[in-house]
């Protein structure tokens, strides 16, 4: 396989895109090799940027999301974008219990999920200028310990 | 005749979701049978082999995992 | 639901993206609760598409291939784009057994499948401008039949 790959995703912002949207960057995933817990992370924080670009971003108005992946070695990259309402103050958004929708519910923990779930998380907003949410994840971190163990 | 091609057009009509939940719920096993013999968790692409499915299949097996977890978790317990 | 759902994914022509490209449509026709056999239908007619463009299309270089799905009410819409070499002859390109490629262990019976597979499949290329393969299935055809016969 090559070192490098990439591949982009844009779809509607309803929630029914959201299982979609997981299954298209975890399918791509793949490539690395990677354990189910590493996908599942992966899964959960891609998850948790959508809903936030469905939810706040576009208040649920039907919209385009743009989801781009790279893969260079064992470094995934993903990238989940919106043209949305954009965020005044990042990192008060990013403060874990934070939120501006309680009313729908909302725990105000989807950015210490992606913080938790992934090595590293950017995120750029500006007022009705959209939202983008960079992460990182090295896959297979340790896994040459396993290799080592069953030799 | 008729009768191997209603056969067929049957099978033919399972649905893609059940099929995936049945996958999903051979994955969980899958998972903790070689968790278990392993020492540690298995990868994407040794569940692969060990259940004869894509890679890619796997991961939208695991979409559909969720309501299969909790039908069948107190059957583990 | 809504009635109309539409995605679109682009990425590179190697040929590990093909399973990728194959689930990630797979995923988004979910949603209209298929049978295995109508995923496998539209996944085959996709790796076809892909396959062609690969390998045809773009000499097996890297170059980006786009697919658009689109889903109104019960029909599933899905279109594959490369921006390759084109076909000279659309025609004749469509033949069963017809192929460019014998050397490569190419059968021919690309689009044949796509045809079988499909209910509608139209090209468009010109040489040099790229190729454009449009498809579409109703889901669920017949379903209200089985329903009848089963009563
Ligand atoms: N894509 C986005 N567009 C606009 N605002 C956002 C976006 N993502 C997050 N926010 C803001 O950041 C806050 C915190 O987000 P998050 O940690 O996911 O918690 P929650 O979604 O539960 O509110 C949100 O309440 C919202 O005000
Ligand atoms: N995307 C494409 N770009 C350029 N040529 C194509 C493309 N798709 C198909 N063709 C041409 O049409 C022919 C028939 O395609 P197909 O029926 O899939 O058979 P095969 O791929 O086995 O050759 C190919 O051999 C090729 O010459
Ligand atoms: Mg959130
Ligand atoms: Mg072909």
């Amino acid at each position: 396989m090559r070192d490098t790959n990439e591949m982009e995703v844009i779809f509607d912002s309803c929630s029914s895109n959201e299982r979609f949207a997981r299954v298209a960057v975890a399918a791509f995933l793949t490539q690395l090799n990677p354990t189910v817990e590493e996908v599942s992370d992966v899964k959960t924080a891609v998850s948790e940027a959508v809903t936030n670009s469905i939810i706040h971003g576009y208040d649920q108005e039907i919209h385009k999301i743009r989801i781009q992946c790279r893969i260079d070695q064992n470094l995934f990259m993903v990238v989940v974008k919106d043209e949305g309402k954009g965020i005044e103050d990042i990192a008060q958004a990013m403060m874990p219990m934070y939120t501006t929708r309680p009313e729908l519910d909302r725990s105000g923990m989807g950015f210490a999920f992606m913080e938790a779930f992934m090595d590293k998380v950017e995120v750029e907003s500006a007022l009705g200028g959209g939202t983008t949410v960079r992460m990182e994840k090295t896959i297979g971190k340790g896994r040459n310990l396993w290799t080592t163990q069953s030799l | 005749s008729g009768e191997i091609k209603r056969f067929l057009r049957d099978d033919g009509m399972i649905k893609v979701s059940r099929s995936l939940k049945e996958l999903s719920y051979k994955l969980f096993q899958a998972r903790e049978e070689m968790t278990a013999a392993l020492g540690r968790e298995p990868t994407i692409e040794e569940l692969s082999l060990e259940l004869h499915v894509e890679k890619e299949e796997i991961v939208q097996a695991m979409e559909a995992g969720g309501e299969v977890e909790s039908i069948y978790k107190p059957i583990h317990q």
